[in-house]
Order: structure tokens, then C-alpha cells, then sequence
């Protein structure tokens, strides 16, 4: 599978910019050298950058933050603050006030449901997500539909494994609440149009929340552009640290958000007895407990990793290297790929194997150094409705290259004739 | 195509390609029928137990259903090793299986029937534990609502 | 202040088993380098070891956890769950199925107020906590009782300061739901009766949360023996890493709890439109979203860290140098310190001084090289009932020495000399 | 004891120890009354205002209350620096006083009157920049309520 000129000169470009050298998991351990790594869509591996950031701020800068009056408080304080402002610049929000440090998207989303919506929602209201959401952007509905008699409602997909937003009727009905999608499936790889829903849905009144786990690391994103009302991802899906994640909130939504967590840090004033307490102005009221400064450090070193890279170029990188496992991939018998021809790619192949299992594929693979995931990749709700019980999943980081693509698909054309 | 550091000893594929006891349609006559399933990874099997009159053995046991080979195999292996025994034995053998499997650094079962010791692979992937024990907790939830 | 041969001797052999050498901020660092840090209740530094071992997680370690069949993945999960197993004989549970890992002793604490009492209280039931606590173990009982028309309830406090349950008439009675208590005040220091009132409710079937932020890092603690129900802490209060904490639930209230947060991992089966899902057992099913793998081995890390020394050694040594704090500050004119002879000693003093306001003294302490931390502390209602706005407070840690006393000391006679 | 590097400069404390414009029972005949709290310090201010006829210049402004150094002497300074300013001037230096506190590495205020500058010290601690703020953002209030 020879690549063109113009797809190797790229690579070339590519490869003297960023590499498996820069991230030590992959470049000099016992378990990483030799792996083809390709389970970006669960986490990624970190930069030394990023490493040697949270190193840093655990030994040279660790302090209290918000509450010191000495020199190194000051110091990890104004980092932190520091590292809001980074990703502020880096989602394109109008204020660093807009951005509430979370531990994952996963606790984002669930502060939208319990801190947003759960005042909001009365019985007969919606909400919508979409068939090919993330348990992460789907339970948290779930729940608080339930809770409040509310209509949990499904966005289904065209044949082509798109949103079908013309069969959404009421998507933007009177009774319609809130409209949660992810940007980019973490099966199917789709891109959503998001913009464009936000901007219908704006139209209404209609807030939107953005699951931008599977896209902040390489899709060039700006939340005002996009005109979403919520945006929410992970650090350590980005190249960043674990423990950490963000939600963006528009000003005024944030106004209206009761925090999810409530202790040290974010009250005013605490009321006698069951008398109410007053929170703290801006985004510090959503952030109970001891700041996590060296995760925002190393997040904040992500999203710089990121931006000295481009998301534009990353973008067309996972694309090249998405094609051309499509490529391959389809060529082995057997096989079926969940994406088709029709929607753009981006960073995802998802696919099975007639007569051989996900779980045996991605065990076969593991054991030819090639990792991959097989499961319901916790979106059941869109694995139910394609009549399948697992797929597996390559997924693309800035550090693959052609070589890992070329493994992958003989790891599952050896699975085949091992099982065949 | 053995691999010394691979999953798919020969033993496994061999159940695998040719399971015992596994039907194709319902099972049929038998005692007690009880489903395990694991959502988390689409293992979906039935098991049959065909008991004695007296309810004190275990006749045989019969399997259909879905899931990957290291499910399919350890069921088709679970329904050698138990046809034909007490049903007491079938209880110790079955609590001896979770054992082995949750303590994988453990001891190991004095003197495992039949093709169990195969599954000694498995062991070392807590990932596919699951597999390995669905088919040995429906047997005992079986034997449960005996 | 000669110290005592005695004390000097153990106080020898104490800094050969560990210094600020072993912190690289201590011993390295251009803003630690020459600080007396006196701020450990807020938060303490970290050993190389720790440092050491969050790095080898990210660089040699590094995957997704529970989810993959390779064996990078199947390493990573085994550490994982490893940390937790080393944490349970940490803390003496029965099983490692009781460790929850959460973001932070807020987090596990609000856990128990949305996942576990929401269900269970109703109105005219009542939560008891006491006077001294952090808001992190009042607000979120504040939160549940309104919404629930419960009592909050406040175990009062004795003229020295101590728990004055012969006043708390009702916290055994038949509306007693939970009694939720600090071990150590982060303000008095005191060390509560923890394992009295545990028995005492067990006896009434009243679980016990114990807040044991402040203690865990350096008192023998066994749940089994202390007979609490519950029991919250954070890593880094306890020289581990930020962002991850631990909640222990005895398994029968395990069974008993909804999880906070719901998302990906945590699910069995995930009902189609608002039918109810199911939940996987064991302590993952409060684990919802992408596992913290480097920050559970950092917390493991400091644990053995903590072992290594021996918890009751530990504290000896803090007892000294509180006891030499006691001494050296009840000598400046104008001070008065808010514990009492009476209580036994922590690692932690709380002062003021009159006619300079506790900020200034943290001031002008933090620019003579003192972190002292200056304010309410995150326990407003204490401070309400003591007619103070804020203290000061100075709080030890291993790597603290009579050398920092002593500056604590110089500095505070300093600010009375500067406003006097 | 000045010290370059301390937040405590002269006249800093000077204000501190002999501070202008403050009572010590109730603050008497005031146009305006306005309280400032920042309960995470336990600062507690209130200032009265003093107007002229016509409402367009303030003539004196009294404070008492409790607070840290910083904030009684920056309270001080602020009572200072308005009376006698026509309102329009007030409302405009006090936005130049929270401009000049939330981009501490921002411009500089061209001519900071009477002994504002001496605040210049505080700055470079975020952590006291409520302090200072306090008894503006009080001003800022009341003037409001004209
Ligand atoms: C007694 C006590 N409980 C709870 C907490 C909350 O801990 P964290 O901020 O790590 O959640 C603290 C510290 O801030 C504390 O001192
Ligand atoms: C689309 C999508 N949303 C949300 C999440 C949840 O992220 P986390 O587990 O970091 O909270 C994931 C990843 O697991 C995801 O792929």
C-alpha cells in the first residue's frame, strides 16, 4: 500500500515535529517501546512536557491554592489561575471565568444534570442526546429525567450513521430543554454539526452541551464560534494528566448552576443551623476542596503541546492515518467497518470481524503488540441499535504513524486465519 | 500455531472450534435452565442441567449461546468436567473455580478434572476472568434454585 | 528553650529516618528552598517517592484501566487495584471492595450526603456534626437536611473545647440518622473520641462517618477497631498527589448507596429511554468515568511512605513540636493560643494576637520565610461561636523541625513589635 | 523597619495607626450608609457619605468597623482621596483603583492623588487585593444608591 508523494512529504514534515521520542511511555518502556498503541479514544499518553510540568509544580511550586499569604502560595496560585487563562485562550471563551476545573468530563456533565438541570426540569419537559452518545453524556440525562419526569429523548442516525436531525421533530419544540451531543463519536469517529444545532436550537433558547472529549485534541474549537452553552473534556484523553477535566459554561448559564459539590473554598458566607449559606462569585463556587493545581498545570501544558503542534495539522494527521487503516482494514475478508465512505473521517475506526469476537480480536492484537479496544466502548444505546453486542476500535494519536496502521491490520488478519 | 505467551492454547481453540454439549435451538428437558450474561462484553449463554431422579447428581449439562472464544471454550469445558458428578462435587469444583481465578497468584487446584488446567492461561488477564467464570455462575446460581 | 536530652535524642534519630532532603521542594526549589512551611493542614508537601512513582506511572505505566486486553492495560489495572489493596491495609478495612476511590475528602464526603442519605432522610430525622467541623463535613449535611426538612444538629463544644456530648441529648435518640465528626479539628487540633461515640451508636444502628482529613497522616487508624461507617480523606493532605481521595463504606452501606456521579464503566446494563440501568457491583460503581491510575499509586505511594516511618512515631514527633509551639508562643505577650492544656496535642495550634489581625501576622510571617495560614479555616461555624473572625494557624508535618518552631516564634514577636 | 520588600511601607502603616475619616460609635448624619463585608476574612467595614446640596460632589466620607491592616489603611486612603471630588471623579477612580488591582501587571494609574501609590506594595499580593478593594467596592455602591 505504497502512500502518494505529497501524503509522504507530509509525513516526513510531520515526523521531524512530533514523535514516539517526546513521550517516554512509548519510547523507552518495557511495556510501551515496542507497542503500537492505538486506544487514543480511552487515553493517550503525555508528552514529556506534560510530565516534567506536574513534576515541576509538585517540586517547585506546591502550596495551598486561594488561601496563603506567603510568596509560594502567591506564586501556585497565580499558576493556576494562569492555567485557567491557557485554556480559556484554548476553547476561545470570552472569560477565564467561563472555565470550572472537574475532574473529567465525566463529573462536567453531571454538574450540567444535577447543578443545571435538576432546578429546571419539570415533568413532560426533554432533553435530547443523540443514539451514538457516550454513557458519560447519556446517563447523567437519564437519571435526571427520571427523576423529574422528564422525557429522555433520541436524536436516532441515518443509515450512513449520521445524526438524523430531520426525523429529531420536536428537537426544538417548546419542549425542549437542553441538547447534549458529543462532536465526535466515540465509536463511530463522525463529526457532529454542531454549529449548526446551536445555532437552531439558540434560535429557540434551547442550550446546547457539547461533549468535546473525543475532539478538543484535534479539532480546532472555539466555544463562541460554536455557540454552544456548555462544553465539557478530560485532560488526559488530550495528552494531559488524569484527575482533571473542565467544563465551560456561558456566563449566563453559569449564573444559574447550583455546584455539584459543596465545602471548603467556595462558600461565602455559612448559614446557622439549616439557614442558607451564600457561594463565592465565578467558577470557583463549582470547585469545593483543595484545588488541584499540579493537574491544571499539566492540563494547561496539554493544551500547549497541542497548540505548538496546530490542531489543523493534528486533524489532517489522524485523517491520513484513519484512511488508510480504512484502507487496509478493508481488505481484510470478513471484515466490516462501522464508518462509511460518506461521512468525514477523523480519528476512529471501528469495525468486526465475521466469526471472530471483539474481545479475541483485541486479545489476539494485545498479544501481537498492537492494543486495541473491543467492548460496547460504553455506548451501549447505539451498540443496541446496530444488533451488536461489541466492535473493536483503533483509534489515532499525534505519535502513530503508518507502521502502527500497517500491524494493526495484520494482527487482525493473523486473528483471522487463527480462528478461521 | 501454539504460542507459549498466547491465550489460545491448543486445548482452547480445540473447544472452541468444537464445544461440548452445545446446542443449537432450545435446550430441551432439561431440569433446570438459567442464563448468564455479562452486557459489559456481550456474553449472553443459557445452561441446561440434566439432574438424576434423586437429585443428588448432576446428569449432564447442556450450553447455547454467544460470546468469545474464551467464554465459549470454559463453558464447553465447565460442562465436561461436572456431567456426571455430585452435585456436591459440582459445588466445590465450582467454588475452587472462583478461587483459582480470583486469587490468580494463589494456589492452584490440586488436581483440575478434565481440560480445566487450559484455562491456567487465562489467568493471567484479569480482563477476560469474566469470560471464564460467566458459565461457572450460572451453574451455581442453577444449582441454587435446586 | 533548651529541649530535653530525652527529646533530643528521639528528635536525632527522627531526622535520620527523614528530612526535607527527601522533599524536593524543601530541600531544592527556589521558593521552598529556605521556607519554614508551617501550612500542612492545608495541604503537605510530597516525598521523592511519591514524585517518583506518579512519574513511573505516566512514563512506564501508563493506560487505560478495566478496559483493556493488552498487556500495558493488564499491568496498569493490576497497579491499580494494588493501590487500592495497600490503602485498605492502610486504613485496616476487611476488604478492598470498601475503598472507593473519589477526587477528594469533599467529594467522598458529599458522596455519602446525595448517595447515601438523600434516600434515607426525611423530615424531622436529624444530622449530627459538631461545632469544630470543616465545611467540607457541614455543608453538604446543611444542603441535604433543607432539601429534606431534616435537623442539622451540632454537637456543641465544652469552655476547653472538646466535644460536650453530655450536652448532645439526642444524638443517640431514635431520630438520629448519622453523626458525621471529624477525628482531628483542623483548627483546635483536638483528637476526638471517635471510637466512644462509634460504640455508642452502634448500639442505636446510627452509622458514623468519620472526616478523617486531618488524622489519617499520622494516628493509627483501623476503621474495623474505630467501628465507623464511613470514613473520608484526600491524598495530598497525606504527602500524595492532588486530585484523588478515598471514601471507605463499610459493605453494608456500600450496598445501600446510589453513586454521585454516573457515566462510563460504572453501568451493567443501560436501560433504553428513562427504564432504570444497572449498576455494576463493588466500589466501581462509584468510580464513573475514566480511572485516576497515577494519582491511585501516588496515594498508595504516600501511604507506604507514611508506613515506612510508623504512624505512631509520627505522631510523637508532631506532639513535640506542638508542644514546643505551645511553649515558645505562650511566651509573646499579647498571644493567646485556642487550645487548652486540658486537650491532648495534635500537630496543629491555632492562635491570635491582640491588636495585630491574623492576616497580618500571616504576612508578615510569609515575608520572614514563615507559611503560616491566616483565616477561618473553612469552619465558620467554630469560629461564629468563639466570637473570632480568623486565626492564625501553624500545622506540622514530618519534615518540620525545632529550627521551624523557633522561626514561627521570631516571626510572631516580629509583627507584635512592627503594629505594637 | 521600612523593608523593600514588606507589604508594610511606611505609609501604609502610618494610615494604618492613625487612620483619617474613622469613628468610633455610629456613623452620624451621612447621606449614605454602606456596609462591605468580606466574611472569608472577616472583614467589616461601613462608610458613610457625605454629599453636597446638589448631589454632585461628595464632601467627606467617614468609615469605622474591623479589618486587617490593609484594609483599615486602605479604607483610609480611599476617604482621603475622594472627599471633596465631584461624584463623576469618584466613580471614575474608583474603577481605576479595580482596574489597577485585577491587572496588577497592567498600567499604572497616571496620577495616583494623595497617597494612593503606596498601595502599589499590595499588587503583587493577589490574596490582600479584596482587602484594598473592599471599601471601594463599598463606594462604589453606595454611589449607586444616589
Ligand atoms: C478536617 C477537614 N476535612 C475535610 C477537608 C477537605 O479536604 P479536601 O479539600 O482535600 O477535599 C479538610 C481540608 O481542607 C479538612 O481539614
Ligand atoms: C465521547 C466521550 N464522552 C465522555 C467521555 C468520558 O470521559 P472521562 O472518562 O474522562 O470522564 C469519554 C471517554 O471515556 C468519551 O469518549
Amino acid at each position: 500500500m505504497p502512500a502518494t508523494l505529497h501524503d509522504m512529504n507530509l509525513a516526513t514534515q510531520w515526523h521531524s515535529a512530533v514523535s514516539k521520542h517526546d513521550f517516554p511511555l512509548l519510547h523507552s518502556s518495557a511495556l510501551g517501546r515496542n507497542l503500537h498503541y492505538l486506544d487514543n479514544a480511552a487515553t493517550s499518553h503525555k508528552p514529556k512536557a506534560v510530565i516534567d510540568t506536574i513534576n515541576t509544580a509538585y517540586s517547585e511550586l506546591y502550596s495551598p491554592i486561594h488561601r496563603g499569604l506567603y510568596p509560594l502560595a502567591e506564586a501556585a496560585t497565580e499558576a493556576y489561575e494562569q492555567a485557567r487563562l491557557s485554556l480559556q485562550a484554548f476553547i476561545g471563551a470570552s472569560a477565564a471565568d467561563e472555565l470550572i476545573f472537574t475532574r473529567s468530563a465525566t463529573e462536567s456533565i453531571n454538574l450540567v444534570a444535577q447543578g443545571w438541570a435538576r432546578d429546571r426540569l419539570q415533568a413532560g419537559d426533554q432533553v435530547w442526546v443523540s443514539r451514538m452518545e457516550h454513557h458519560a453524556n447519556y446517563l447523567p440525562w437519564q437519571r435526571i429525567c427520571q427523576e423529574k419526569g422528564a422525557e429522555l429523548k433520541i436524536i436516532e442516525l441515518t443509515a450512513d450513521g449520521q445524526l438524523d436531525l430531520a426525523r429529531a421533530e420536536d428537537l426544538y419544540g417548546p419542549r425542549s430543554r437542553l441538547i447534549a451531543l458529543c462532536q465526535i463519536s466515540n465509536v463511530l469517529g463522525n463529526e457532529n454539526p454542531i454549529q449548526q444545532v446551536c445555532a437552531n436550537a439558540q434560535a429557540q433558547g434551547i442550550p446546547v452541551l457539547v461533549d468535546a472529549a473525543q475532539s478538543v485534541s484535534h479539532l480546532p474549537l472555539n466555544v463562541v464560534e460554536l455557540g454552544c452553552d456548555f462544553l465539557a473534556f478530560s485532560a488526559h484523553k488530550m495528552y494531559g494528566p488524569n484527575g482533571i477535566g473542565l467544563l465551560y459554561a456561558r456566563a449566563e448559564r453559569l449564573q444559574e448552576m447550583q455546584p455539584l459539590l459543596v465545602g471548603g473554598g467556595m462558600v461565602d458566607e455559612v448559614g446557622e443551623g439549616i439557614a442558607a449559606s451564600s457561594w463565592i462569585d465565578g467558577p470557583g463556587r463549582f470547585e469545593a476542596g483543595s484545588q488541584n493545581m499540579p493537574g491544571a498545570l499539566g492540563f494547561a501544558a496539554a493544551a500547549d503541546f497541542i497548540e505548538s503542534l496546530g490542531r489543523e495539522r493534528i486533524h489532517q494527521h489522524l485523517q491520513q492515518l484513519t484512511r488508510h487503516a480504512r484502507t487496509l482494514l478493508g481488505q481484510i475478508p470478513g471484515i466490516r467497518l462501522l464508518t462509511y465512505d460518506s461521512v468525514p473521517l477523523s480519528s476512529i475506526v471501528s469495525f468486526t470481524l465475521d466469526g471472530v469476537h471483539p474481545h479475541d480480536l483485541a486479545q489476539v492484537a494485545g498479544e501481537r503488540q498492537v492494543a486495541i479496544r473491543a467492548g460496547h466502548h460504553c455506548a451501549q444505546p447505539l451498540l443496541r441499535s446496530l444488533d451488536l453486542d461489541a466492535t473493536a476500535r483503533a483509534s489515532f494519536a499525534v505519535y502513530n504513524d503508518r507502521s502502527d496502521v500497517e500491524a494493526l491490520a495484520e494482527a487482525i488478519d493473523y486473528a483471522r486465519r487463527l480462528f478461521g | 500455531m501454539e504460542n507459549k505467551h498466547s491465550l489460545y492454547k491448543d486445548t482452547l481453540m480445540k473447544h472452541y472450534r468444537q464445544p461440548h454439549n452445545k446446542c443449537e435451538g432450545e435446550i430441551e428437558g432439561a431440569d433446570i435452565v438459567q442464563r448468564g450474561a455479562n452486557p459489559r462484553c456481550g456474553d449472553d449463554i443459557e445452561i441446561g442441567l440434566y439432574l438424576d431422579q434423586k437429585h443428588v447428581q448432576v446428569d449432564q449439562v447442556k450450553f447455547r449461546g454467544r460470546g468469545c472464544s474464551v467464554c465459549i471454550a470454559a463453558t464447553s469445558m465447565m460442562t465436561q468436567a461436572v456431567s456426571g458428578r455430585s452435585i456436591e462435587d459440582v459445588r466445590k469444583l465450582s467454588a475452587e473455580m472462583r478461587e483459582w481465578f480470583h486469587n490468580s497468584d494463589g494456589h492452584d487446584i490440586a488436581d483440575p478434572p478434565d481440560d480445566l488446567q487450559a484455562l491456567d492461561a487465562v489467568r493471567e488477564y484479569p480482563a477476560r476472568r469474566r469470560c471464564v467464570l460467566l458459565s461457572w455462575e450460572a451453574l451455581t446460581d442453577a444449582l441454587d434454585r435446586i
